[in-house]
């Protein structure tokens, strides 16, 4: 009995490790300002990221043990990218609901209107609190 | 002087004629099973409550005891029982139906003893020719009071132990041919041994035990070896290794034994055995009493232990007292 | 997506260590353990420390009792922000309505549904 | 035989409490109930407008839920006799505290027996969350006000 426990552990921890994710910008055409803020990121391991006229959004992979602190990353993030970006509204979240929701716009490719529909739906779905 | 009086002599013989035991469906596996009267198939029926199923096994074992010593239920005189729920209402509302002359008793699960021994007073005085004497617990309605609700999921921990779903009840009754006689009682004092873990009743109740055991063997000046068994009510595993570790210079070997530590054999799911009235009850009225009247056994004490605590002193903080009354029975050459 | 499964098995698994012993060392009974954790999980929130722990665990954190402690004083520090002391009261249940009413409404159904069970064996 | 030796004897027969295999189950059993928390978190995430955050609710809710069935059936008693506190500690064993409760109790009636006796036993959860939630907000904001510390 403790052997099969010991090995059930082992392979628990195996699992946790977190593998490289693709880095996405949508649409690529600015993204030339938004690429180096996010290479600097340490405690990231990809992001996917969906820019319109006035707003940023950057859905973030943190890793495993520095998601104890994945408030302070947002918001060093977010005081990056405004200074970088001072016009646009930015919204840096590294939850994995506003991760799908951006994967689902880049893949249906939305156009202008759309696009800024959707974007609205994710600024609110994370604000709302219960 | 620390009173030792308390132990009875009764010198009109007096016998238990017969016995009834009814016994839950939980304990139709234990081997004390073929002694035992009948063995309901299910613990409550359709739409009833504990306690109603509760009284009907009372009524039951009575109506057995009365049926084995072919007299009708409303001959017997008196009505003696006892039970662990509040205010012994299964046992009213069985004597109720029973419509007997009736005495509830309570002493935890040392209450079979206490009626039997209130059975042979009647008898001996001469006020009454047949008794009924006995007691009964049912492992819902009692788990339900002093524990916690069937399905709340706790971890009973190794000293815990299974209150037995049992009801037994003896006929006693004057100069019965090869019968056993009680011949002797020991009315138990309460002794506290600063216990207060609920679930770990054979601690608390094993120094009652011993006081009532040295008590009956100082006053009837007799020895240990001289019986052929002294069984003990529910002390459970536990409980009883601590009784024979407190007895250990007088070799007490395979004389001490307890009912609850061996009514379920060694199943682990039951951790440390039996409890409650109708453990000792059944054993006591079932097992012992048959072995009593074939012979193999020829003089036994039979000691029921009760724990006298309720849900309500326990969360106040006090301590567990307990008690434990005994009858000694003897059982002449088959004439 | 495994790796949160992973962080909510072991953290998961270490709140329910902790109760197991407070019942076996300690000696507690398990209403008194539950309690325990539950003042634990509030006073964690006090300092802050709560909210990291399930943002890194996630169910492992938000599925034991501690979770409960701590979104009571979650909902009322947040009021309390607003609206100074006196959010501290209403504040409250704010964050945790769905244990409680859960609790409450499948008690009932329970009560409704399951006969007592014929044997306990 | 007076009360030490008494207790000596009663200590030295005291069954061993098996620590190490207790915690070990009630890492196993707290584990994956927890693991089966995170899941049905999933679920809610992917296909309900929840976040990591506000998916905690619906999750609690259908754990109790379970909780419920485990509890009627007579399930949830075996798993506590093997997990223990990793079957007490998780919402569910909140959950079957009540249940259980309330299912005992029927027999003297919804009002009296389910109403009067459901919380008997996870009562005092919610009044020391409740008791400890209030001081403990009321100390932060105190010291916040006081400016010692910052929210």
């Amino acid at each position: 009995m403790k052997k099969s426990v010991i090995v059930f552990l082992m392979v628990l921890l195996l699992g946790a490790c977190s593998n490289e994710k693709e880095k996405v910008i949508f649409p690529s055409d600015n993204s030339t300002s938004l690429k180096p803020i996010m290479q600097k990121q340490d405690s990231i391991y990809g992001y996917k990221s969906v820019i319109n006229e006035e707003d940023i959004l950057v859905a973030i992979y943190i890793n495993r043990f520095d998601r104890f602190n994945k408030t302070k990353i947002e918001k060093k993030i977010t005081k990056q990218i405004e200074k970088q970006f001072p016009e646009k509204k930015v919204l840096v979240t590294g939850d994995q609901k506003i991760m799908w929701e951006v994967e689902s716009i880049i893949e249906k490719k939305l156009k202008q209107k759309e696009l800024k529909k959707s974007i609205e739906k994710i600024k609110l779905l994370s604000k709302e609190e219960t | 002087m620390v009173n030792t009086f308390g132990t009875l002599q009764f010198t009109s013989k007096i016998c238990i004629a017969t016995t009834g035991t009814v016994v839950g469906p939980v304990e139709k596996d234990s081997p004390f099973a073929d002694s035992f009267d009948e063995v309901l198939s299910l613990e409550t029926e359709k739409d009833e409550t504990n306690e109603q199923a509760h009284s009907r096994m009372i009524e039951q074992a009575c109506h057995w005891a009365a049926k084995k010593n072919h007299t009708q239920v409303d001959k017997v005189d008196v009505l003696i029982g006892g039970d662990l729920i509040n205010q012994l209402s299964p046992t009213n509302f069985a004597a109720r139906s029973l419509a007997l002359p009736f005495l509830g008793v309570f002493s935890a699960c040392a209450s079979s003893m206490e009626s039997v021994i209130l059975g042979c007073l009647l008898l001996e005085s001469g006020n009454a020719k047949t008794v009924l004497a006995g007691a009964s617990s049912h492992h819902q309605a009692v788990e339900r009071q002093f524990r916690y609700p069937l399905q709340y999921g706790t971890q009973k921990p190794k000293t815990s132990q299974w209150t037995v779903t049992g009801a037994g009840f003896s006929l006693l009754e004057k100069d019965i041919k090869n019968a056993p006689v009680v011949t002797h009682a020991t009315i138990g004092k309460v002794v506290d041994s600063y216990q207060t873990n609920p679930l770990h009743m054979g601690a608390a109740m094993a120094s009652a035990a011993r006081d009532t055991i040295e008590r009956h063997l100082t006053n009837t000046n007799s020895k240990m070896t001289d019986f052929d068994v002294i069984m003990t009510g529910d002390l459970g595993n536990i409980g009883i290794s601590i009784l024979k570790e407190m007895f250990q210079d007088e070799n007490t070997g395979v004389i001490l034994q307890d009912a609850g530590a061996q009514f379920y054999g060694n199943d682990k799911f039951f951790n440390a055995g039996a409890s409650g009235a109708g453990c000792s009850a059944t054993v006591f009225f079932g097992q012992i009493y048959e072995q009593l009247k074939k012979g193999f056994l020829k003089r036994v004490l039979l000691v029921a232990t009760g724990a006298l605590l309720s849900p309500l002193t326990f969360q106040q903080g006090e301590t567990i007292p307990c008690i434990a009354h005994a009858i000694e029975c003897r059982m002449e050459k088959r004439s | 997506m495994i790796s949160s499964l992973v962080t909510a098995f072991i953290v998961g698994g270490l709140i329910c260590v902790i109760g197991q012993i407070f019942m076996d060392v300690f000696k507690l009974t398990p209403a008194h353990t539950l309690s325990t954790l539950v003042v634990l999980g509030s006073i964690l929130d006090g300092f802050g420390l709560y909210e990291p722990l399930i943002d890194f665990a996630g169910a492992g954190a938000t599925v034991p009792i501690t979770s409960f402690g701590n979104s009571l004083t979650h909902g009322a520090l947040a009021e309390a922000e607003k609206h100074g002391l006196i959010g501290v009261l209403t504040g409250m249940f704010e964050v945790t309505s769905s244990g409680i009413s859960a609790a409450i409404l499948f008690g009932v159904i329970g009560a409704f549904i399951f006969q007592k069970r014929k044997t306990t064996y | 035989m007076d009360q030490q030796q008494f207790q000596k004897i009663i200590d030295e027969k005291n069954p061993k409490v098996p620590y190490f295999m207790n915690i070990l189950k009630a890492f196993i059993v707290g584990g994956i109930i927890c693991t089966i928390g995170q899941l049905i978190t999933f679920f809610y995430m992917r296909f309900f407008p929840f976040t990591e955050g506000t998916a905690s609710n619906p999750t609690v809710a259908t754990l109790v839920f379970i909780a419920m069935l485990l509890t009627g059936t007579g399930l949830y008693k075996k798993i506590a006799q093997f997990g223990g506190a990793g079957s007490a500690v998780p919402v569910t064993g909140f959950g079957n505290a009540v249940i259980s409760a309330a299912i005992e109790h029927k027999s003297e009636g919804y009002v009296l027996g389910v109403g009067g006796n459901m919380f008997k036993l996870a009562g005092s959860v919610i009044l020391f969350g409740v008791l400890s939630a209030f001081v403990v907000a009321l100390i932060k904001t105190i010291l916040v006000n006081i400016g010692v510390v910052s929210w």
